[in-house]
């Protein structure tokens, strides 16, 4: 199976599924679904390949496609989330207006990023990155009303990191004359610092934007709240991370890390720079995500966050940050498509996702819960979850690298992320269970499938990272990285090891016996939600909740020195732009009279200039 | 003291002034003028009412509410009077004047009966699952309610000799 | 006391462990509350029994109800009394809730609190010093010791004569029944 | 012998834990001019406890309180208490970091499915007490790291043998300030017992645990009083080899904390927050400066 096959059964497949769906839903539903699941499995069966093939001549320019370690791991991410959402699309979008396109986008946003990621060369990137970037506006404002401003700002933002892109491509094409990557990281060592520099900012432009980066993120929280909640999933699991993926191919691959360390010194060079980015995206989104009430605006400012912690481990360039930081890239797919998916079966069987009116579900939906907490645990970076080990290797090389600070930033969010992670679990689920919502029942099969396989992918690397820290090894060595000791169960290095199983073994075993000390003691008395301590008086079933405003007094603190200025900013400029352009339309009054009048006008000044100044 | 009896008297027909004793003034009105004579003692600076109490008359058949109106500026504490009839006992709601005036209502409506018109709350306030006459009524049979109501509860020991036999 | 006798603490772990730890849920009714805080402050210093006050009645296993209880207030007492963790134990303070005291005519106090709820020991007074809360802790530690404070498994066993009696003064409660009621019970 | 210790740290931290938990009534109570409870105090509530029949409120309720336990028992293999340190290359001071993570963490779910609003308001301050004390705790830590330039707690130990105290040594002595001052907080004790007032918000997030439950809550706070004056003597005062040395040092620690824990009233959240970010914050920063310095 070629490359080539693959995209065109991806983007045919799409427009199939479109074709389909005018025939019969159900068949649509069921082609979808077998085709992601296909390309999932010609994905994983390119495990190992690497290659490159041309595929097309497009104006006497060469377009090929290509695959290494690097490419598979983010195809495989693709693939994974992309059928896995698609299977929770059944369900959740059943019975809305406009399927057959919103499944068209959603396979043709898939096969546009793995477009991305097997493209050999920058033309293809660009081509298959404004596909991408166009199917994602037509989804996010697929519920119209503020989703279609949402999706505005997203394409405003996402043209203007196009051009950047652009500016970039046709530079390096003026240097080199070719587009391909691989020629161009062979030939680009001997490029003056500066040149580098310029092109490194330019395409930091247009992955940052993509990748939600402080400054460029103000598109995210909007897009991410009112898209649907599985595509949801796939932006803030994959999609935004098509940016991370730039950032690498720009920085190790296009460049590579031997140029890059010689871009400035000390504080003022390029990779500290974007990992002082990095620190302030990770700091600021996590406050700002703790005094947010709309669950899914929660998880999309914790993207924004997390996004820091990959750039921060990216953007520091050692191996074990490198590593961290890929690894993280993977976590973060898997418990932030996991966290969408289960506030989209909450959001789906109560029909709000109000932190503040929400609460007792678990009694009503537990699997949802336990899914919605296995994801908060990988959030926060719990031992024996995924998000732990991807952290802990962040952490460890900022600590060596004697960058306390950024350390103290990372660990600092992290606390941050608790608490929203926490207000999460407690608004929803917790609590007491209030009247309008006891009819809920628990998440049908097709929300539950995608969850559980997330949720065991989290566990499974949690307690195992070395599955994938090997495969993100082997990209590291063929960056040009220090390879790092790892095993199946974390890492050894003599400046402390990281051991899983150790940490796992402790706590099953000190779980195990803490149960028994309980079992022995006698058992207690079931009750139910309303036998409740009141103070002795009796408060009737759901009356007795406490969710609004939850944690008040550090919003109290915080809530001067933590706003979006970045988006009031653009806001702003945004609305100047429009005055602007308002005050111009005036001209246009549509009377012949004025136009004439303009023409003269202008004939005035040039004559006015020639006599008066002698100009030409 | 008497200057302000004075006035009243001038103002509100069949309105009465008594003074008892220093700064002490009783003032009776007749039920129809109650309300005016409360919301122009507010006006002139008598702005806190402190309590309504209610005297049953039984003999005259007849219901006392008692208005207390102070002033935070003056010395002086005023007792508005009036003499409502005890059957079927209606009186306005004072809430318009005075907001705090519905809690006292409230508790007169559940110890005497008496049906304040236009206050939106009147639900019990002390007691619970009550089937009786409002207990602060004179012919209310204390002793009686007593017997029949707490002491017919058999105590354990006599329930365990019941349940013997 | 008994307190280090190992032995008997080999023997009888559970009993000595409520003997020596007896956490209190003081019920604020009325004027026997003045009377509490000097007990547990540094003037009486009842920590050294090991008598604690708490915040919920989750945690005690002591009740102490301190003065008259009107009809209101003993659904509370109820509710509070029917949270505590098993094994509990209730003092009635003053004379009270013992017999009314001087509210032994009133229309909204009950006479007897142990119609309602079973009450392991009276401390009797108009009001008791605090030295007879001792007397009475002296007390109930020699119940519990024989084995006799055992109200609440009396309540858990003539259950439907207590949520009887409950019922013949409240009409209906408002939370179901914490035990399975028996065949015919007697509600009111 | 590495097997013994597995058994031997835990046990040995419970013992201690309860007998620094007994001394703290029996201090007190001498502070308020009372006889106090005796010493054996604490074991007599837990026997008690363990012997009541309570109420559950669902599954969550009782795997919390378990896994808040289990993670704090867990917790203590990885510090090097005495010369023994069970899971030494395990991930180090870093995982330590995260570990104590399970307590409250175990806690708030545990308490959250009670559905009682004084537990949410509880853990509610609980979490924002947290992020109070953890700007200087993570600061503190990582001054240590860096200065140690290890994330390994036995390397760090290692590091102060024959009385190369951290404490008494320039650039970690603000540090070392610092966490005596947020002891207190991070025990939850006064004045910092805003999560669990009892007065307040009944006790915060142990308002539904009555009998075994609150038994774990118990013995976890046991063990984390031991963690934390642990981990403070391991970072600073150069540890132990010898467990009745050790003990001593985290004693003396104690009862300083302990004279501070009787004497002060309770904060508000917002002044505890204010607090813990400003002295502590400032004093560990100033450290960690220091250490980049030198």
């Amino acid at each position: 199976m070629s490359l080539e096959m693959l995209l065109v059964i991806a983007f045919g497949g799409a427009f199939l599924t479109y074709l389909l769906g005018k025939l019969s839903p159900v068949l649509r539903d069921i082609l979808a679904v077998l085709l992601t699941l296909v390309i999932l499995a010609i994905v994983a069966l390119f495990y190992g390949r690497t290659g490159e093939s041309s595929f097309m001549n497009f104006l006497g320019f060469n377009l090929s496609l290509r695959i290494n370690t690097l490419s598979w791991l983010f195809a495989i991410a693709v693939a994974t989330l992309g059928s896995l959402s698609t299977i929770f699309s059944l369900s959740y979008m059943k019975g809305k207006e406009r399927l057959d396109f919103y499944y068209l986008m959603m396979l043709i946003v898939n096969a546009s990023m793995l477009g991305i990621v097997f493209s050999g060369d920058l033309i293809s990137f660009y081509v298959f990155w404004e596909i991408m970037s166009w199917g994602t506006f037509l989804l996010i404002s697929y519920n119209r009303g503020p989703a279609l401003a949402a999706g505005l700002k997203y394409i405003v933002m996402s043209i203007v990191g196009s051009t950047a892109y652009l500016l970039g491509m046709f530079s390096l094409y003026a240097s080199y004359s070719t587009f391909n990557i691989a020629d161009i990281a062979s030939r680009i060592s001997t490029a003056s610092p500066g040149y580098l520099l310029s092109v490194l900012v330019l395409f930091s432009i247009t992955f940052g934007i993509k990748n939600a980066l402080v400054p460029l993120h103000t598109w995210l929280p909007d897009a991410h709240s009112e898209a649907p909640s599985p595509f949801s999933a796939v932006l803030s699991g994959i999609l935004i991370k098509m940016g991370t993926y730039g950032f690498v191919i720009s920085m190790y691959v296009l460049v590579g890390i031997k140029a890059l360390s010689h871009l400035g010194h000390g504080i003022l060079s390029f990779h500290f720079m974007l990992a002082i980015l990095a620190a302030v995206t990770i700091l600021v989104p996590t406050f700002i995500a703790l005094m947010q009430d709309d669950a899914k605006r929660v998880l999309a400012w914790s993207s924004i966050a997390q996004v820091g912690y990959i750039i921060l481990g990216i953007a520091i360039g050692t191996s074990l940050g490198f590593a961290g930081g890929m690894f993280h890239f993977l976590n973060h797919a898997s418990f932030k498509a996991l966290l969408f998916m289960a506030i989209g079966a909450v959001e789906y069987r109560t029909g709000t996702r109000d932190l503040n009116s929400l609460g007792g579900i678990i009694k009503k939906m537990p699997f949802t819960f336990m899914m919605t907490l296995i994801g908060a645990l990988g959030l926060i970076g719990f031992p024996l979850t995924n998000g732990f080990v991807s952290k802990w290797l962040i952490y460890k090389t900022l600590i060596l690298g004697k960058d306390p600070f950024l350390a103290f930033v990372a660990l600092f969010g992290t606390w941050g992320t608790i608490l929203y992670a926490y207000k999460i679990l407690h608004n929803i689920f917790m609590g007491q269970l209030p009247e309008e919502y006891k009819g809920v029942e628990e998440a049908p099969f097709s929300m539950k499938f995608p969850m559980v396989i997330l949720s065991i992918i989290i566990i499974l690397f949690g307690i195992l990272p070395g599955i994938p820290l090997k495969v993100i090894n082997v990209i590291g060595v063929s960056l040009g990285f220090k390879s790092l000791a790892v095993n199946i169960w974390g890492i050894a290095s003599d400046t402390g090891a990281l051991n899983t199983i150790n940490i796992f073994s402790a706590i099953l075993v000190s779980w195990i016996v803490v149960w028994l000390i309980f079992k022995a003691a006698p058992t207690s008395l079931r009750v139910e939600q309303d036998n409740n301590y009141a103070a002795g008086s009796y408060v009737p079933t759901g009356r007795y909740l406490y969710t609004a405003n939850f944690y008040a007094p550090v919003y109290r603190i915080i809530k001067p020195y933590v706003i979006d200025v970045v988006d009031i900013f653009y806001m702003a400029l945004a609305g100047a732009v429009r005055t602007l352009c308002d005050w111009t339309r005036r001209m246009y009054t549509g009377e012949l009279g004025s136009y004439v009048m303009y023409i003269m006008l202008f004939l005035a000044v040039l004559i006015t200039m020639r006599l008066g100044f002698n100009i030409w | 003291m008497d200057k302000l009896v004075g006035l009243l008297k001038g103002i509100f027909k069949d309105t009465d002034g008594e003074s008892l004793g220093k700064n002490r003034l009783r003032v009776t009105a007749p039920r129809g003028s109650v309300l005016a004579v409360l919301d122009y003692l507010k006006a002139s600076g008598f702005y806190q009412l402190k309590s309504i109490s209610c005297v049953d008359w039984m003999d005259e058949n007849e219901f006392e509410l008692v208005y207390h109106v102070a002033s935070m500026e003056s010395p002086l504490h005023l007792m508005v009077k009036t003499r409502i009839a005890r059957d079927n006992a209606t009186f306005p709601t004072a809430i318009p004047i005075f907001k705090n005036a519905g809690i006292f209502e409230r508790e007169i409506h559940e110890l005497f009966g008496v049906e304040f018109e236009g206050n939106p709350d009147l639900a019990p306030l002390f007691l619970e699952n009550w089937k009786e006459i409002p207990p602060f009524r004179k012919d209310f049979n204390m002793r009686e309610y007593v017997k029949e109501t707490y002491d017919s509860i058999p105590s354990f020991e006599e329930y365990q000799w019941q349940k013997e036999n | 006391m008994d307190r280090n006798n190992l032995i008997k603490w080999l023997k009888e772990p559970k009993k000595m462990g409520n003997k020596y730890s007896l956490w209190a849920v003081y019920f604020s009714t009325a004027c026997g509350v003045i009377e509490v805080p000097p007990v547990l402050t540094s003037r009486w210093d009842a920590e050294r029994f090991g008598i604690i006050p708490v915040a919920t009645p989750r945690q005690a296993n002591l009740f102490l109800i301190t003065g008259y209880v009107t009809t209101k207030t003993l659904k509370a007492i109820i509710r509070t009394y029917e949270q505590m963790a098993e094994p509990k134990y209730t003092i009635g303070f003053g004379s009270c809730p013992i017999n009314g005291g001087m509210y032994w005519d009133s229309y909204n106090t009950i006479k007897h609190l142990d119609k309602y709820i079973p009450v392991d020991g009276w401390i009797a007074g108009c009001m008791p010093r605090p030295e007879a809360i001792f007397i009475g802790v002296t007390k109930l530690w020699g119940m519990i010791d024989k084995g006799l404070a055992t109200g609440y498994i009396r309540y858990r066993e003539n259950y439907d004569y207590y949520r009887g009696n409950q019922e013949k003064l409240f009409g209906s409660m408002e939370w179901p029944p914490l035990y399975t009621l028996k065949e015919g019970t007697n509600d009111g | 012998m590495k097997l013994a210790e597995f058994i031997i740290s835990p046990i040995l931290a419970f013992i201690i834990g309860i007998f620094l938990m007994g001394l703290s009534r029996r201090i007190m109570a001498r502070i308020h001019r009372r006889y106090g409870p005796p010493l054996m105090q604490p074991v007599i509530d837990l026997v008690k406890l363990f012997s009541q029949r309570t109420v559950s409120h669902g599954p969550i309720f009782d795997i919390g309180v378990i896994l808040s336990l289990a993670g704090t028992i867990a917790l203590i293999l990885f510090i090097p208490f005495g010369g023994m340190c069970p899971l030494e290359a395990s991930g180090g001071l870093l995982v330590i970091l995260y570990i104590m993570l399970f307590a409250p963490l175990g806690l708030a779910l545990s308490g959250g499915e009670g559905a009682n609003p004084n537990i949410s308001i509880g853990i509610s301050r609980k979490f924002i007490l947290s992020l109070g004390y953890e700007v200087p705790f993570i600061l503190i830590v990582l001054a240590v790291m860096t200065y140690y330039h290890t994330i390994s707690a036995v390397d760090v130990v290692k590091a102060q043998s024959s009385f190369h105290w951290a404490l008494f040594s320039l650039p970690l002595f603000l540090p070392g300030l610092a966490y005596i001052l947020i002891i207190p907080a991070m025990l939850g004790i006064r004045p910092f017992d805003l999560a669990s007032a009892p007065q307040e918000i009944s006790s915060g997030p142990m308002a539904e645990y009555g009998g075994k439950y609150l038994a774990l809550a118990e013995i976890e706070h046991a063990f984390s009083i031991f963690i934390t004056i642990a981990l403070f003597v391991d970072m600073f005062l150069g540890g132990s080899g010898n467990v009745v040395y050790f003990f001593l040092k985290v004693l003396v620690v104690f009862i300083i904390g302990l004279l501070i824990n009787a004497v002060f009233p309770r904060f508000r959240t917002e002044q505890a927050v204010k607090f813990l970010w400003k002295w502590p914050s400032v004093m560990a920063l100033a450290g960690l400066v220091i250490v980049l310095a030198i």
